[in-house]
């Protein structure tokens, strides 16, 4: 119809200059990051060092797990922590008493967390908001009782001791000679690029239309339930993982490990980072581990700081730290482009 | 056969009657409208069509099958499609995305060829990335495809609901309200834009209160007042109806004790 | 049967304490929507202040009401540093809910920095005896607590529902800018329902104080998880509904203490809790909200 | 992708500090000990107790000239009494070439979630404090500077049996992992002693101070005595309820009962309780005296037992260490492995798995005060 002349985004500024630079080099920038991390515990890190680059890396799929259910689908699950316990469990008791390969019940126990998520799911996903939160909330307290309280199965308060670390190909696994870091640096690549495919596909549209306005999302035609399901589910799948991962890195589990403030924690670094980015969560997971490394002379007062970022936080700039909108254009593949040309259709400044 | 057929069909919130034994029908590729003051039951009728409310009694056929009560997803698919009053855009997201949101049934592959990237997920993609640009191209917001939908104009926000209906591959669109807030520029351009698509084959329902819109292009009119019918027939019947007059001038009156 | 008598004697007594508490979460989410989750906080926050108030020779009813309006100003100036810039700003309704997570972690450290976090002993006010009937035994310590709570609640249900204020309240609960439409100041009604969240929380901080004789910064971790459970129970955002639902919780969490042990009984409010949310997701005393489009 | 790589960056720069604090391992003229234990949380006062009493002891040898010439140096960390916490902690300990042992951790399955760091490590670890069967198992590194459970509850039992001379026991015990475990134990040493019965088992929660539930079990079960098995948070709470339930009832405590602060929290019903001490604060040991004197200074309130253990663990390490005469690790740990130290918990020497035997003295609170138990 009508020809607008007008700039239709806004493309001045630093940040844009950043994120056009970061978008035209990516093929070289991703692989030399890779590289980069790949390298880590080539750099004569200690021990100690090594054990916060994989600690992040569990933190990162936990927020990245998260970020599926609270950033895409905007449905604020505080119970994460009891599928990093179920995950942390099912592996454990899979290896020591099942006898089964370590390298499989990675896999088995993330699904049995994400079957968890949908047995949370079915009965409750008519609920909304507060009620939905609430009862997340209510789901991570039960699972810790049970897992403190099944003496037979998890051995109740006293936990499991002396997981085994796994064999690669001879190699027993370690922090020291870098395996787990390794390992960890593997699931959050795996992690990270399954989460970005399901977000740029027609999934990851259904979730977010979901968090924007439920009743429009139905009205396109899309099963809000199952949707929620879904996200539920792979929230779980992905925090059973880390789960798996975490019981034979620190070579015991019990239920304190997996508390509200585990659940509490992950929120707070999706939210530092920027809800519904995957950049924040990596961010967000780092700076939030860290922080307590570095800060262990504040003692009491550790806790009264993050409080106080938290709210300063939502109060300046709650769409997170890294929770920028992009402003750089959609990308067209080349054959989309191609059918657009064809048509006459390629919008302005393509 | 009519297209979309509304047999006495009542709905009342906890002894209020927001509808009462309405009874309307729609044929293909017409453009009628339903008006009426407000708080008329105007809105509450495109909600039961649209499954958001479960009818007491009645029923609703649609292209010959029944879909009162239905849940919405299932209508949408049948082939109705909405926009809202009160603009219901993703408004966080690209003008694009709202648009490919709208096209998610018409995106045929699952969850695993999302996750593997499979041909089918790329074509399915490539192809309805064009449509949507297509879209957009028609309702003229090619220039705002990158932008986000809360940047946008209060106009170009109605237009952008409107690619997004029409992206859901509906037969019949349900318009609340499309003119709401636009200057008489801007509605000319609406009406020839509503013209356009009857052109293209879709049939539209609308409610609408800009009378020089509504006169200029349905083809009939049903007015409601107080959840009942009160009159139908063409635009000059209807506008000359003592009853749709009185309803108005009631409803003026109200407002102004 | 002695047992079971006296365990719902004492239930009735625990969840009197929830009720308490959950009230605090009822008025605030009534009005705004919201989960406040640093009520639990400001709970433990109203024991220390009734605690330190006896530190300085207050007798127990001078310390308790210093300690409601020290604590109502807390409620106050957590609305008005925190929660009224994101309102103003129309935030989402997660970044509220985040920033009380954050103002409970603020003032559960800041208690511990203050008093440390062990446990400390609170003074025995409201032993004046037992009753003692066929076996069942009556403290005047739950007397008082009975009493205190009932008369709590009555008191403000009776300030919502008689009180111009409480007309104003239960306008802005039903609609905020209507309300606003009507001359009513929407800010200082929810500054209100702080000020009165905050108090109660120290009546209930003074009265669990002085049941266990016992304050400590965390103790209002679990309370407030159990209490909160149980105004969604109940339904959020209904006095009586918190009511009811910190009853049923304290009793059926003794009861099952009693025949199931003690292991799940941290568990019980939020197993009642999904059941009751899975039939009737209002909770019991909640009205369905339709969906307005 | 690129928000993955901005991500990345992100962490670099964040953990850039820790690269720079990790990275300065200088040799310097000080002896390194660690003191990891709960400075922060639910525990904290035991930790700081510890730190102090800890400090105590180094400063004693600082002043007389050092360790082999060179001055002793505590380094604090705050495990929280977290297991994830301290197993970070004893990273970041190994990873210090200066530290040679290690006074912590607090709870059994905290030292335990530690042990196999710094057994690997070769990084001595004496805990005060646990009390697992199974903690000094876990490795020639790793000992224990307290009694096992079992000796204490043995005490106990003899307490019941002939002291008392009551018949039905009851065991309380809170629902943690030590809990758990000693709670076991107390249940089998009951069941092992012909003049006794064990009649009731009741777990209770630490979340919760309502204990009515489990006390309305226990005095059904008709408990004349009851062994509780807790934390100082237990005894004041559940001794009060208890109380009010049945005044005669008897409680014994465990040696962690030895506090000021239960005497505080419980009042007049922890009057008569009993527990088994291997320190008692007004013995006239003079050593005790000056340990118990600069105590008070600093932290205002007697040292537990417990306290009075992390003391003579440092002064056990201190001495192994100038008994080899170098820091060679695995000749301190013989050292250690072989040391008769006269300390103010008694005469320690470990046994082969690295359990320290103690002697024990009853104790009961009589007139709001621990005095030793006489008949």
């Amino acid at each position: 119809m009508e020809k607008n002349t007008e700039e239709p985004l806004k493309t001045a500024g630093g940040l844009y200059r950043v994120e056009l630079f970061f978008s035209k080099r990516r093929m070289i920038l991703i692989p030399a990051a890779f590289i980069l991390f790949l390298a880590v515990p080539l750099m004569g890190f200690n021990q100690y060092i090594l054990r916060i680059f994989t600690v992040i890396g569990i933190y990162i799929i936990l927020s990245l797990a998260l970020n599926l259910v609270a950033g895409y689908t905007g449905q604020l699950s505080m119970g994460n922590a009891a599928f990093y316990a179920i995950g942390a469990y099912t592996a454990t008791l899979l290896l020591l008493r099942g006898g089964v390969n370590y390298w499989l019940t990675i896999p088995l126990a993330a699904v049995l967390a994400g079957f968890c998520g949908l047995l949370l799911g079915l009965p409750t996903f008519r609920l909304r908001g507060s009620y939905l939160t609430i009862v997340t909330l209510g789901f991570g307290e039960i699972v810790r009782m049970i897992l403190m309280n099944w003496d037979s199965v998890t051995n109740g308060t006293l936990g499991i001791r002396n997981i085994p670390a796994p064999d690669f190909f001879g190699i027993t696994l370690s922090l020291r000679n870098g395996g787990f870091y390794y390992l960890v640096l593997f699931l959050v690549v795996l992690v990270s690029a399954a989460s970005w495919f399901i977000v740029n596909s027609k999934i990851g549209r259904a979730f977010v239309s979901i968090r924007e306005d439920e009743i429009a999302a139905q009205m396109m035609g899309i099963r809000t339930t199952k949707y929620k399901a879904l996200a539920f589910v792979l929230s779980a799948f992905f925090s059973g993982l880390a789960g798996a991962f975490y019981a034979p890195m620190v070579g015991y589990i019990d239920s304190n490990s997996f508390t509200f403030e585990v659940s509490s924690q992950i929120i707070s670094m999706a939210i530092l980072g920027g809800l519904g980015t995957m950049r924040g969560m990596f961010f967000g997971a780092a700076v939030l581990i860290v922080f307590p490394e570095v800060s262990r002379f504040l003692m009491d007062y550790r806790f009264v700081i993050y409080g106080v970022i938290l709210v300063l936080m939502m109060r300046f700039r709650p769409q997170g730290l890294l929770g920028w909108q992009p402003r750089v254009p959609v990308r067209f593949s080349k054959t989309v482009r191609s059918d657009l040309m064809r048509e006459g259709i390629l919008p302005e400044g393509e | 056969m009519a297209l979309l057929e509304i047999n006495n069909v009542s709905l009342s919130f906890g002894g209020l009657k927001a509808v009462d034994d309405v009874s309307l029908y729609v044929n293909k590729g017409e453009i009628v409208s339903l008006i009426g003051p407000n708080g008329a039951g105007k809105t509450t009728m495109f909600n039961i069509l649209t499954g958001i409310y479960k009818i007491d009694h009645g029923g609703i056929l649609f292209d010959g099958y029944p879909i009162q009560n239905k849940i919405p997803q299932d209508i949408v698919k049948a082939g109705i499609s909405r926009t809202f009053q009160n603009i219901r855009l993703f408004r966080n997201i690209r003008v694009i995305e709202n648009v490919l949101v709208g096209c998610h049934i018409t995106i045929k592959y699952n969850f695993f060829d999302a996750l593997f990237r499979t041909p089918k997920y790329r074509r399915a993609e490539r192809q309805n990335m064009v449509r949507a640009v297509r879209l957009l191209y028609d309702v003229g917001l090619s220039h705002r495809v990158h932008d986000y939908a809360s940047n946008l104009p209060y106009g170009e926000q109605r237009k952008l609901e409107i690619a997004r209906a029409l992206a859901t591959g509906a037969k019949l669109i349900l318009l609340d309200e499309p003119a709401a807030g636009m200057n008489p520029q801007e509605s000319a351009e609406l009406l020839r834009f509503i013209l356009g698509l009857r052109g293209r084959g879709y049939t539209i329902l609308m409610i609408e209160h800009d009378m020089s819109v509504v006169m200029n292009i349905s083809d009939r009119i049903y007015v409601l007042d107080y959840g009942k019918l009160i009159s139908q027939g063409l635009p000059q019947e209807v506008a000359n109806d003592p009853k749709v007059i009185e309803a108005y001038l009631g409803g003026i009156q109200n407002v102004e004790n | 049967m002695a047992d079971f008598v006296q365990q719902i004697l004492n239930g009735f007594a625990l969840g009197l304490a929830y009720a308490l508490v959950a009230v605090g979460y009822s008025l605030v989410f009534g009005i705004l929507r919201l989960i406040n989750f640093s009520h639990g906080s400001v709970y433990a926050f109203g024991a220390h202040a009734a605690f330190f108030m006896v530190g300085l020779h207050f007798g127990p009813v001078p310390a308790i009401i210093a300690a409601m309006l020290i604590t109502g100003v807390l409620g106050v100036v957590i609305d008005r540093t925190a929660l009224a810039p994101l309102r103003k700003k129309k935030s989402v309704s997660i970044a509220a809910l985040v920033t009380t997570l954050g103002i409970s972690s603020i003032i559960q450290n800041m208690l511990v920095v203050i008093f440390g976090s062990q446990r400390k002993p609170f003074p025995d006010f409201f032993n004046f005896g037992t009753l003692e009937l066929g076996g069942v035994r009556l403290g005047s310590r739950q007397l008082v607590m009975v009493t205190v709570s009932l008369a709590l609640l009555l008191l403000l249900l009776m300030v919502v529902n008689k009180t111009k204020v409480g007309l104003a309240m239960r306008a802005t609960a039903q609609n905020q800018k209507a309300a606003a439409l009507m001359g009513i100041n929407v800010n200082n009604i929810i500054t209100l329902t702080f000020l009165m969240g905050g108090a109660s929380a120290a009546i209930a901080g003074g009265m669990v104080g002085g049941y266990y004789q016992i304050v400590y910064p965390s103790m209002g971790f679990m309370i407030g998880l159990k209490a909160f459970a149980a105004s969604v129970l109940g339904g959020i955002g209904s006095l009586p509904g918190a009511l009811v639902g910190g009853l049923l919780v304290g009793v059926i969490e003794s009861l099952a203490a009693l025949f199931f042990g003690s292991n799940y009984r941290d568990a019980t409010a939020f197993i009642i809790l999904i059941a009751v949310l899975i039939f009737r997701p209002a909770g019991l005393f909640g009205k369905k909200e339709v969906v307005k489009v | 992708m690129k928000k993955i790589l901005i991500a990345a960056l992100v962490i670099l720069a964040a953990a850039l500090p820790v690269f720079a604090g990790g990275g300065s391992e200088a040799q310097s003229d000080t002896i390194k000990i660690a003191v990891a234990v709960p400075m922060t949380g639910d525990n904290a006062e035991y930790g700081q107790t510890f730190l102090i009493a800890a400090q105590i002891m180094t400063e004693e040898w600082n002043a007389a000239g050092g360790v082999l010439g060179k001055q002793v140096e505590i380094v604090n960390y705050d495990d929280k009494n977290s297991a994830e916490e301290a197993a970070s902690i004893a990273q970041k300990i190994v990873s210090d070439p200066g530290i040679i042992g290690v006074l912590g951790h607090f709870s059994s399955g905290v030292s335990m979630t530690a042990a196999p760091t710094y057994e690997e490590n070769k990084v001595i670890e004496i805990s005060n404090c646990a009390s697992h069967p199974d903690y000094s198992k876990m490795g020639k590194y790793i000992f224990r500077n307290n009694t096992a459970i079992t000796e204490e509850f043995k005490v106990m039992v003899d307490i019941i049996e002939n002291d008392l001379k009551l018949t039905k026991v009851g065991v309380v015990a809170i629902k943690t992992d030590w809990g758990n475990t000693a709670g076991g134990l107390a249940d089998k040493l009951v069941l092992a002693s012909s003049k006794l019965q064990l009649v009731a088992h009741e777990d209770v929660l630490e979340t919760s101070d309502d204990h009515g539930p489990a006390i309305a079990k226990l005095k059904a079960a008709g408990a004349e005595a009851v062994i509780c098995v807790g934390m100082y948070s237990l005894y004041g709470p559940f001794a009060k309820q208890y109380k009010e339930v049945d005044p005669n009832v008897q409680l014994i405590g465990v040696s962690n009962a030895y506090t000021q602060q239960i005497i505080q929290l419980g009042g007049q019903a922890v009057e008569g309780l009993f527990a088994p001490v291997s320190f008692y604060a007004e013995s006239s040991d003079p050593a005790t005296k000056k340990f118990v004197d600069e105590f008070k200074k600093r932290w205002g309130a007697e040292p537990s037992s417990l306290a009075a253990q992390a003391y003579d663990s440092i002064g056990i390490l201190l001495q192994a260490i100038k008994n080899t005469g170098s820091l060679d690790r695995e000749k301190v740990r013989d050292a250690v492995q072989n040391i008769n130290y006269k300390g103010i918990t008694g005469q320690t020497t470990f046994d082969a798995i690295g359990d320290a035997a103690k002697q024990f003295t009853k104790v009961i609170i009589r007139g709001g005060k621990f005095v030793p138990y006489t008949k």
